[in-house]
């Protein structure tokens, strides 16, 4: 067994080592850690964070591959939820059932017949116990965190996590704790969201789409970020030349509607590792390039709107008293922009961010539907749905996938949004 | 003289039950000024508005009681409340910058009450438009009613604040600080308009302010606001010349001047701007064409010698901020010198060179001469 | 404003009650009641021009309109040809060398002859008054459709029309993807096509806005005519498919003045071209053409005589003979709808807005029932509403193919035959028909289809190396002969010596539709039973063909759809000289199959006439492939339509496309039957408007109780 | 003014080079033009002379950038890019690769396209106009609340739910309206009436959310208290006051839109079978015919600058304040 580390995997992770220095360094600020505090305050937004904490947990757990024995690359989701790679039916079944979900013709005494088929991998007698496995291992894993709390409350005090309302705080960890842990022990014994066409199971589909959705979303911005924040900064702060060579980037990529750019570059991309093989060795790998080249295209054409609302601030900003103030004081540009400019937007950045990753999480399910999204190859909420659409026009319908989708994908979109709802009300200098 | 208005032990709290406005009492008679004094933060203007029933919606009436002639106001019902506002009582705000809608004509916005109470229309609504403005002191009402708020001066915004709150010759008039954002010239004419047209109508006013001279000058009786409490009430007369509650008397003390001017210092100047001159290209045309200049700054000569401060006064647009800006080189200058240390000529340094020179420049650097305005952003 | 109400609620009632129609019929209304066939297409057909058009949509359409001298008799088995414009089939003569008769053995040309029956004319149409071939500038600018012009006529078809829809062939510029085939058989074509290629683009020069650039005056060395109603044609040494030939749109007649009309300048910038609106003989004339959205045929008023037939070879259903003898076309009016998305048609199908459907793998079980015969049957639902189905074994083959270059999967020698072998076992085709075809194919033995004269089915054609034959039923030998197999070629347990690692096997794949995941993890799974690890290189169509013509694909995925019914059509594929490699990428032997003697016998067997002599051949040809597995033969389809009650006279014949003249429509039970399924729910209406009334009627209620509030704090 | 909008007009002349130069490249460098040539000429039996043929009918047999047979200033005009661009500046679109005239085709389109952006975009405007000022009205209070929870759950779910959800609703369940298609002139209404609907649904989530947003901004400027004051009711604050000045950015997000309106619907067209210049674009990307991309995108990018214009004007006519300097 040894580790693998796809592309993305290792952007991930590096994203993820980043945010945790910067917020280091940056929550090291009395203020800057009471505005966060404040922003937890609320309830609502302490839950939201929970959530999209566990969506990120969840895709980075699925961002750690290793090469078994037999050469497959797994990651430690796969592993968590190995009895889902194996448990796989012949075709279509409803959530809990026990049978399939269409008859099929099956030799029985002899003669020809047409039955429903029953699954091989469902154990009716099991559900009661797993319900109450997956309520005891959820319930005190949380009463254990609980009781640990003690020993964390240094953590607390000083953690944005300082004035989020405990009972909420709690409830929530709690809440997520148990489902996952029902999920897991269900699934040993049931499809809890049915079977797929071949038979795979839809619940491992949907976890396995959690990472697709949340690279995408937080990838495409960290591709994006520099490019926006530097221009738009530059643009309203330098103004002249260097803002008409921005605003002329920017107007051009703008004016091109916004599919038939992604879907020319996506298919430039595809081109590109068709004729270049030799990237990839696996299925995995390709897809796995082709999921960060997605990444790369989307923030490539997505900064030009974060690049105009920061011009527009920088504008603002340039203007202000103690820029000029800075200025008058014999302060460098770059110094003037690191220190006066940048600082002031970031609230508008951190807002577009969480924004962003809501809009990109559903710009991907329409991409797939035009052919230009992630590999088919790859699970992900767009290519469930894109699949959902023939199977809503079979009598009697087949909702499980779309529905799966549905909550699975809405529950961290509406989550962002709460978040970033909250974070501008308590960011808005206007507030 | 007849009671027009009666406010009775008017409470005003934050939802949690702060209190803001404890307890009021004072009474209104026909034709007097009665002036409501305190520093900012004593409940004056949140008084006003509760009479008016317009609290943000933070605050809200926790007691007493409002009788405009024989009508209690805080029993009224909402609709009927929007019937006494504008017509049985108006009131003048602060700020005529942000006061008046700045995408409606000022006409129309005058008109709008007197459609509203007084159900004129056409030709007639017009002529009293016109009248209203006139009254008031508007040159040219006939074109000005159809200009912009942003069109007109500080002073004349004032104006048509007024003029629609005398649209429907209400009984009360509430002038909250109406004056205090206006240069001090226009200041005095605005006053003196008040006062004139209170004659007139007949009206009684409740004029809030901080400023003594005002009460002075417009004031017949006096109420002084701390804490949300009414300290003393008396005559204006007595009032200035015998405060009794102590906060009046430190009220009163403090308005008047105690500084005696300083000598100026005879020192070598440390700054001197010669001939300086700031002009701003008037482009036009396709090819962006110079046809003229605005002459911001137009040869200026000033010195500023060390432990000095020189103080630049002028109307708003006059050119000080440009001047400001000039000497610290956030302009560039059209033509003329700025010796610093009188080796220096600061127009011909390199950015680069400025900045060591910036890092001890004592220069006088004001917050306030810049009034920040972004310009419309395009694409 | 209740006035306004009052004559809208009028207006609803009227609309409620009047109910001509239910209200989610897609068209206009009465039209149901008319003789119409209603018809979707799912892609807009690129042309309709006869000399380009190649695929099937546009078949569809313009068979109907155009008339080549054969057809497919509609009710025979196996596929035959009849005459459709001429009095009889084509005389054959074969000459030698100096144009003299000869015996077919010698032949070095033979020479078809047609006659033309005297009774056939055009449709109307504006080109045949010779004023309407000299427009003004402003008259074509107003124009929307060649029919908005007032003046109509028409003439008899002469032999000289076919002759001219040969010449356009060969015109370089106008794209005919046949021309190359068939300058190998006409005389003289390819000499003709050189010269009027030059000389038309020399034309094109000095016309730079267009113009009519006339083949009259040319002639092809060929291709003569005796007189208005005799046609010769002459092709080199003898190639008796030829005569299929003569029943595609290829030789589709096309009068001159046709081509005048349509290459008048400033017609094409207005889409009025011979591709968009074609002008033949046939049952039906196109007088609407929006690509994007509709296209209407009506009935040809002067269509020469022609009746339903009157004999059906045994095994078709004699109630397809109940209206023998009647004049055809049965409908006035074929409308086309454009619908992209699979799952409207379907629904719309349900609805009975569409006359006929085939059935998606996803409808498949709301459908389709196989009875405990393993037949295909309808559920009871479909039975209730009425509809029937229809379906055969199409002339076509789907294979998976193994690029014979490759190094490792690839040539003739024992290590590269027994993984073929192997992989072919492994690969499970019946599971992959009944998962992702629903059971509509039938497992491939060898190339050839049934309904191809040579195809054999089992057990005297099984294939021995995948299959046995037990109890009278087929068997896949068991994975453990192709784990013997694969170990026998060199990759014992599936590990590949040189890298110790399990064997990477390489599939190209097409596209990225929904379905594809499933299948390309399907096949996945197959490999892997051997422990091969198979990696997927999804691609596009371009790039996938690209690597195709170069080589340089592993497996790939590919089907042949039959252009005629000869099994050269089919055993070509695997002909070495069509390798697409050695052709230069134009041959279709995308395999790359090479074997000296079955390209022996393939030269043999290609001029013979069906036969024991014939079939001789084709089974030692078959068997070579079997063993040498350059495929893995995957399946024929099958197709499976679905008609409604009120649908007359549809029968599968997959090679025949004019078959719209036999259809007809019982158009009272289809008004009653839509009527009767697509009662809308109203109450839900009335619902959804209570709620948004109460919803406002909620608003002006809190907003008057806060015009009612006084200015003192709720206690 | 007049000069300004020369200006901005001039201005658009290399934002649109340079769309073209992307588009080009782009799609160049996905498919040569030999692979163009043999996806239209079909895969049977293609050969080499043919391919040339139809590369030379289209002008594809010139090199992209660089034409290094020509001499002099030749060997950069007489190119693709530079031959196909030019072209594209007169509106002359030229034929699809399929040999329709790409000018007939969008104006046979446009009017399907228009039929359902048009009433979409303005029955979409005013419903979430409306229901922002309903819920500005109610400001603070349950009512408030409970909409913006609703906007955000609606904002959170994929525009293809509500298409799937609500063809099966409508179409299949209650049969109230045809699952798909469209006819020209009145009848279009029958078809146009789910799209229309289910595109305003899915956008009151993000719209009613901004233009909340927007409106409690200026209901607490002083302007609104001054008009509380002079006794308007609420609605009518709101009605003439608020709406007014809140219109103002709207503006902004809204007339740059109103252009693009004529390329219709991507998504919507294409599932609902609409024959509009939105499902025309997503055929010509999936059946990569060049012709038509780059015309559409040309005219896309031609569109969204005369909505800049447009946004340009609007603001100077609506905000007494905004004058062209």
């Amino acid at each position: 067994m040894s580790l693998v580390v796809l592309w993305t995997d290792a952007l991930v992770w590096l994203l993820v080592v980043m945010l945790t220095l910067w917020s280091r360094v940056a929550l090291r600020d009395r203020l800057v850690r009471e505005r966060w505090q404040q922003v937890f305050a609320s309830g609502m937004a302490t839950a939201s964070a929970l959530v999209l904490l566990a969506y990120v947990s969840i895709a980075l757990l699925d961002s750690l591959h290793f090469r078994l024995a037999d050469g497959q690359v797994r990651s430690v989701l796969d592993l968590l939820f190995s009895h889902l790679l194996v448990q796989t039916e012949r075709t279509y079944s409803a959530p809990f059932a026990t049978i399939e979900y269409v008859k099929s013709v099956v030799q029985q005494n002899g003669t020809l017949q047409q039955v429903y088929q029953p699954l091989h991998h469902v154990r009716p007698d099991q559900f009661w116990p797993d319900v109450v496995w997956g309520l005891v291992t959820g319930l005190s894993v949380t009463g254990v965190l609980w009781l640990l709390r003690q020993r964390f409350s240094r953590f607390f005090a000083n953690s944005i996590f300082a004035r989020a309302p405990r009972r909420t705080f709690w409830f929530t960890l709690g809440l997520i704790v148990t489902m996952l842990s029902l999920m897991w022990w269900l699934s040993r014994d049931f499809h809890v969201f049915g079977t797929d066409k071949v038979g795979n199971d839809v619940l491992y589909q949907t976890l396995k789409s959690i990472r697709t959705g949340v690279l995408i979303g937080t990838l495409t911005t960290l591709l994006m970020l520099p490019l926006a924040v530097s221009l738009g900064v530059m643009a309203g702060y330098f103004k002249g030349w260097v803002d008409d060579l921005i605003q002329y980037l920017y107007t051009t990529l703008n004016s091109i509607p916004g599919v038939l750019l992604i879907a020319a570059a996506v298919l430039v991309m595809q081109g590109m590792l068709e004729t270049n093989p030799h990237w990839f060795g696996s299925v995995e790998e390709r897809a796995d390039l082709r999921l960060l080249f997605l990444t790369l295209i989307l923030g490539l054409t997505s900064w030009t709107g974060l690049a105009r609302l920061l011009r527009a601030e920088a504008l603002k900003l340039s203007q202000v008293e103690y820029v000029t103030a800075a200025r008058a004081l014999g302060a460098g540009h770059g110094r003037i922009l690191l220190r006066h400019i940048v600082p002031n937007v970031m609230h508008l950045v951190l807002i577009a961010v969480v924004l962003d990753f809501s809009a990109l999480v559903l710009a991907e399910a329409i991409l797939s539907y035009v052919g230009v999204g992630v590999d088919p190859t790859m699970n992900s909420w767009g290519n469930m749905i894109n699949a959902a659409r023939l199977e809503m026009a079979r009598e009697p319908v087949v909702w499980w996938s779309l529905t799966a989708a549905f909550i699975f994908m809405s529950i961290v979109v509406l989550a962002a949004n709460l978040l970033s709802d909250r974070i501008q009300q308590v960011f808005n200098p206007r507030n | 003289m007849a009671e027009i208005l009666r406010v009775e032990n008017l409470s005003v709290a934050l939802r949690d039950g702060t209190e803001i406005v404890r307890e009021v009492d004072f009474t209104l008679r026909a034709g007097e000024v009665f002036a409501l004094v305190g520093e900012s933060g004593s409940g004056k203007s949140v008084t006003a508005l509760a009479l008016m029933r317009l609290l943000p919606a933070a605050l809200r009436i926790t007691g007493g009681a409002v009788h405009l002639q024989e009508t209690e106001l805080l029993s009224l019902p909402e609709a009927q409340m929007q019937r006494v506002r504008g017509r049985r009582m108006a009131m003048i705000f602060q700020e005529p910058m942000t006061a008046l809608n700045p995408v409606m004509r000022v006409g129309a916005q005058i008109a709008e009450v007197l459609k509203l109470h007084l159900g004129l229309k056409g030709r007639a609504l017009r002529q009293r438009v016109i009248a209203l403005l006139d009254e008031v002191g508007i040159p040219d009402p006939h074109i000005r009613m159809d200009w912009y708020p942003h069109q007109l001066s500080g002073g004349q915004r004032q104006r048509v604040m007024i003029a629609m709150a005398l649209a429907c010759e209400p009984e009360v008039l509430i002038a909250d600080e109406p004056t205090t954002a206006l240069d001090v010239t226009i200041q005095a004419q605005i006053l003196q308009q008040l006062k004139r047209l209170q004659q007139r109508h007949g009206m009684a006013i409740l004029f809030i302010t901080h400023d003594m001279g005002v009460v002075a000058e417009i004031a017949d009786r006096v109420a002084v606001m701390y804490q949300g409490q009414i300290v003393e009430q008396a005559d204006t007369r007595y009032f200035l010349t015998a405060p009794k509650h102590p906060y009046t008397q430190r009220l009163i003390s403090n308005a008047l001047p105690q500084k005696a001017l300083k000598p100026a210092p005879k020192n070598q100047p440390l700054l001197q701007a010669k001939n300086v001159r700031v002009w701003f290209a008037q482009r036009k045309g396709l090819l962006q064409r110079t046809i003229g200049h605005t002459k911001a700054v137009d040869g200026v000569d000033l010195t500023i010698r060390p432990g000095e401060t020189v103080a630049l006064v002028g109307e708003s647009g006059s050119g000080k901020s440009t001047l400001g800006m000039a000497i610290l080189r956030l302009l560039a200058l059209t033509e003329g010198q700025l010796l610093f240390d009188e080796t220096v000529d600061l127009a011909t340094l390199s950015e680069r060179q400025l900045r060591p020179l910036a890092q001890g420049d004592s220069g006088d650097f004001s917050g306030s001469l810049f009034g920040a305005q972004p310009p419309y952003d395009h694409w | 404003m209740m006035r306004v109400m009052r004559w809208m609620l009028i207006g609803l009632v009227l609309w409620l009650s009047g109910c001509q129609q239910p209200w989610n019929s897609p068209y206009p209304a009465g039209l149901s009641g008319e003789a119409v066939i209603f018809r979707a297409f799912s892609a807009p057909p690129k042309h309709l021009d006869p000399v380009v058009s190649y695929s099937a949509n546009e078949w569809g359409i313009i068979s109907q309109v155009y008339e080549p001298p054969l057809q497919y008799a509609y009710l025979q088995q196996p596929y035959a040809l009849e005459p459709l414009t001429l009095t009889a089939m084509p005389q054959v003569r074969y000459l030698d060398a100096q144009g003299k008769p000869t015996n077919p053995e010698q032949a070095v040309y033979s020479e078809y002859v047609l006659s033309l029956r005297q009774d056939v004319r055009y449709q109307p149409h504006p080109a045949f008054i010779a004023d309407n071939r000299r427009l003004t500038q402003a008259q074509i600018e107003a124009l929307e459709t060649p029919y908005d012009l007032p003046k109509h006529g028409s003439r008899l078809l002469r032999a000289q029309d076919y002759a001219y829809a040969i010449k356009r062939m060969g015109v370089r510029a106008y794209q005919s993807p046949v021309l190359d085939v068939l300058a190998q058989h006409i005389v003289g074509l390819r000499e003709y096509a050189k010269k009027v290629s030059q000389d038309f683009e020399k034309w094109k020069e000095n016309h730079p806005n267009g113009g009519f650039f006339d083949l009259r005056p040319y002639t092809i060395e060929g291709v003569r005519t005796l007189d208005e109603h005799t046609l010769i044609i002459r092709i080199k040494g003898r190639y008796p498919q030829f005569l299929y030939w003569l029943s595609m749109n290829f030789f589709a007649p096309i009068p001159w003045e046709v081509d005048a009309f349509y290459s008048q300048a400033g017609m094409k910038a207005k889409n009025l071209t011979l591709d968009q609106w074609p002008v033949g003989t046939g049952p039906f004339m196109l007088v609407e053409n929006n690509p994007n959205f509709r296209m209407r045929l009506i009935r040809n008023p002067n269509y020469h005589a022609d009746t339903y037939p009157c004999k059906a070879s045994p095994g078709i259903p004699q109630g397809l003979l109940a209206d023998c003898g009647r004049p055809l076309p049965q409908v006035e009016t074929v409308l086309y709808t454009l619908e992209k998305e699979n799952i409207p048609y379907w629904n719309k199908f349900l609805q009975g807005y569409y006359d006929a459907s085939g059935v998606s793998s996803d409808a498949f079980d709301q459908a389709v029932q196989l009875s405990s015969t393993g037949d295909i049957g309808l559920t009871p639902a479909m039975r209730e509403k009425g509809i029937r189905f229809l379906g055969g074994v199409q002339p076509t083959i789907i294979y998976f193919g193994f690029n014979m270059l490759d190094p490792v999967i690839g040539g003739l020698d024992d290590k590269g035959r027994k993984l073929r072998q192997a992989i072919s076992i492994a690969v499970n085709m019946e599971e992959y028909i009944s998962i992702f075809l629903n059971g509509r194919g039938v497992v491939a033995q060898g190339p050839l289809p049934p309904g191809i004269f040579g195809y054999e089915s089992p057990p005297q054609g099984l294939n021995p190396v995948i299959y046995r034959w037990e109890n009278g039923h087929l068997v896949r030998k068991p994975l453990t002969v192709a784990r013997q197999l694969l170990a026998e070629a060199g990759y014992p347990g599936g590990i590949d010596p040189n890298t110790g690692q399990p064997l990477k096997l390489y599939f190209e794949a097409v596209g990225s539709g929904p379905d594809d995941q499933a299948r390309l993890a399907w096949l996945r799974k197959q490999f892997a039973q051997l422990g091969i690890d198979l990696v997927i290189r999804a691609t596009d169509y371009n790039r996938f063909q690209d690597k195709m013509r170069q080589g340089q694909g592993q497996i790939f995925m590919w089907g042949w759809n039959a252009d005629y019914p000869d099994p050269e059509n089919f055993l070509f594929l695997l002909y070495g000289k069509n390798g697409v490699v050695a052709s230069g990428g134009s041959g279709v032997n995308y395999a790359n199959y090479h074997n000296p003697a079955y390209d022996r016998l393939f030269e043999q067997m290609q001029t013979l006439p069906n036969g024991p002599e014939r079939q001789a051949l084709i089974q030692r040809m078959v068997h070579l492939v079997q063993q040498d597995a350059p495929w893995i033969f995957g399946f024929y389809p099958r197709s499976l339509a679905l008609v409604h009650s009120w649908y007359h006279n549809a029968w599968p014949n997959m090679m025949a496309n004019n078959t719209t003249k036999y259809l007809r429509v019982d158009t009272q039970l289809r008004v009653r039957k839509q009527m009767e399924w697509n009662r809308p729910v109203v109450w839900v209406l009335w619902l959804v408007a209570a709620l948004l009334l109460s919803a406002v009627a909620g608003g002006v209620w809190l907003y008057r109780r806060r015009q009612a509030q006084t200015g003192r704090a709720a206690p | 003014m007049i000069a300004y909008l020369i200006r901005r007009l001039l201005y658009a002349l290399p934002i649109l080079l340079g769309v073209n130069l992307i588009t080009f490249a782009l799609f160049f460098m996905v498919n040569t033009p030999d692979d163009m040539a043999r996806i239209h000429l079909g895969a049977k039996q293609t050969t080499a002379e043919m391919i040339q043929a139809w590369k030379a009918a289209r002008g594809y047999d010139k090199p992209l950038f660089y034409n290094p047979a020509a001499d002099g200033v030749a060997a950069l005009t007489d190119t693709l890019f530079v031959q196909e661009s030019l072209k594209l500046f007169t509106f002359d679109f030229g034929l699809s690769d399929s040999g329709r005239d790409i000018v007939a085709d969008i104006r046979q389109r446009m009017g399907p396209s228009l039929a359902l952006a048009v009433p979409t975009f303005l029955l979409g405007l005013w419903v979430n106009i409306t229901l922002a000022l309903a819920v500005v009205l109610f400001r603070y209070t349950a009512v408030d609340r409970m909409a913006l929870v609703a906007a955000v759950v609606m904002m959170s779910i994929s525009g293809l739910f509500y298409i799937i959800g609500g063809q099966v609703l409508f179409s299949k369940v209650l049969h109230w309206v045809p699952i798909s298609g469209y006819q020209p002139g009145v009848e279009a209404w029958k078809f146009l009436i789910l799209p229309v609907l289910i595109g305003v649904v899915s956008g009151i989530g993000s719209g009613l959310r901004w233009y909340r947003t927007l409106f409690l901004e200026e209901v607490n400027k002083d302007y609104v208290r001054t008009a509380r004051a002079k006794g308007l009711s609420e609605w009518r604050t709101l009605g003439r006051h608020v709406l007014r000045n809140g219109l103002l950015p709207i503006l902004t997000g809204v007339v740059v839109v109103i252009p693009t309106l004529f390329m219709g619907s991507l998504v919507m067209e294409s599932f609902f079978g609409i024959p509009g210049l939105g499902s025309y674009t997503i055929e010509a990307i999936q059946g990569q015919d060049f012709a038509i991309v780059k015309a559409m995108v040309f005219l896309g990018a031609v569109l969204y600058i005369i909505g800049l214009l447009l946004t340009d004007i609007a603001y100077a006519w609506a905000d007494p304040r905004v004058r062209f300097q």
